[in-house]
């Protein structure tokens, strides 16, 4: 799968930042610079996983910091991990116990309606 | 007696698109053996955690350096290393990282041990299981 | 060939009270070895620092538990071993510590291993210099 | 050495907390708990370490959130880390470069008066 970082505005001024492929240090510092662009406008931000086929340590970093700045700024916020999301997005995720502490939904569609903000 | 049937070496710049070469070369490897999606997964977990450590520790205010992977499938296992030139294991509070590299590689390899070779910077050697779920 | 001169084993339940006693019991099987107090101060921290987290890490919510430590005087070097047995090592962002035992151990011993022994738990083999300072 | 945790107010409203011997897990909460009362209603606190054999990380942590706790209430702050606290105590602070993040001074002295509040 071709890596890649895409945003789009979506119903309800939300941003969808889709992460294809893997992501790890060589990808972390553009993500985190999409997503900070992101928050600037958007009522919103879902983050959809379910086309990453790897992430390390250094871009769950980066998903933490994007949850705790669109709690800072009053925007909603999810992350999509799905079936179809790599294995060791899964495995990153329940190893570190953040699979409970980040707004995790199992599908697109969920991830970008929990993202409406309150 | 141990039968070593495979082995790679790879080095790459001390730098982050060094990273994914590494785990890709791994994939290559463990492609032709017979070994789980879920194991495979485990391993590019783990070694990538390692090499991201060696870029962003070992050589401060990106210093140049190289950082030197070999991994060799021995009896039923991998063992794979990693190893920078750089300052040596630090341990400082304020490290940009998050803190789970060191425990997500001991979770999930069989054992792994850090060294300081000889010349300095830092060796981790990570043993892994190849038959059924990793660790 | 190696020559074993000393060897000690203790075993205390896993919590905060023993944790004293095993540095105490250490330096005692140092005291009696040439080796200067820098060297005695930092096996001291290290080994305090891994049962500690055997302690902290091992046995969730206050399950009782036991941990044996080994220490043994090899060639130039001391070898201890830290082993529990509770859940295994894991990798938690939420835990109650630093997050610099790990780094601090690895930085002091001239290896540590991490390994997942038969029988469940987590043991760590440390490795040290005797002569000179440590590391 | 004697293991202890001896608090005693001096002049300005000033707590100074003495750790004597060896401190660790074991005593890490106690030294909390003494901690947290002392900012209660001193004006500044110092730590005393000039007779301290030994800390390890469990007891820095402690050492860390007094420091932070201190600066939220408007207390003064210093740790007295003297040439007769032990090698450990040295080894730690530098290995984790927080001899640079906390306010340590050399002396008793030192630190009490470090710890008048601004
Ligand atoms: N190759 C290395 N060279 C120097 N220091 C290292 C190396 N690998 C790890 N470390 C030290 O170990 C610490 C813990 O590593 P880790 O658990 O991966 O967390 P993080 O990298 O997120 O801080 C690092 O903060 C660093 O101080
Ligand atoms: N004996 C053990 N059993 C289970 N997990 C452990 C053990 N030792 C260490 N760990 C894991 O490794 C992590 C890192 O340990 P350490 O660097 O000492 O930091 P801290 O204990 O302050 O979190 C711990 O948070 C814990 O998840």
């Amino acid at each position: 799968m071709e890596n890649g970082i895409d945003v789009e505005r979506v119903a309800g001024g939300i941003d969808v930042l889709t992460l294809r492929g893997e992501h790890d240090l060589s990808t972390a510092t553009d993500v985190s610079r999409r997503i900070e662009s992101a928050l600037e406008s958007a009522t919103g931000l879902a983050i959809d996983l379910s086309e990453t086929t790897f992430i390390d340590s250094a871009v769950l970093r980066v998903l933490i910091t994007a949850q705790e700045r669109a709690a800072e700024r009053g925007a909603g916020f999810a992350i999509a991990v799905a079936d179809s999301s790599g294995h060791g997005v899964h495995r990153l995720l329940t190893l570190t116990g953040l699979d409970a502490k980040l707004a995790t939904r199992s599908s697109r569609e969920d991830a970008i309606a929990a993202a409406a903000p309150a | 007696m141990v039968t070593v049937s495979e082995r790679v070496e790879i080095e790459i710049a001390a730098a982050a698109p060094g990273v994914p070469l590494v785990r890709h070369a791994l994939r290559g490897l463990l492609s032709g053996l017979d070994v789980s999606d879920e194991v495979i997964a485990d391993i590019a977990l783990a070694v990538t955690e390692a090499c991201t450590n060696a870029v962003v520790h070992a050589y401060p205010n990106g210093a140049a350096g190289t950082i030197t992977i070999t991994a060799s499938h021995v009896g039923g296992g991998l063992s794979v290393t990693v190893r920078d030139r750089g300052r040596g294991m630090s341990a400082r509070v304020d490290t940009p990282g998050l803190g789970v590299g060191l425990p997500v590689i001991a979770a999930i390899a069989q054992s792994v041990e850090i060294g300081s070779p000889d010349g300095g910077g830092t060796e981790m050697r990570m043993r892994f299981a190849l038959d059924g779920p990793a660790g």
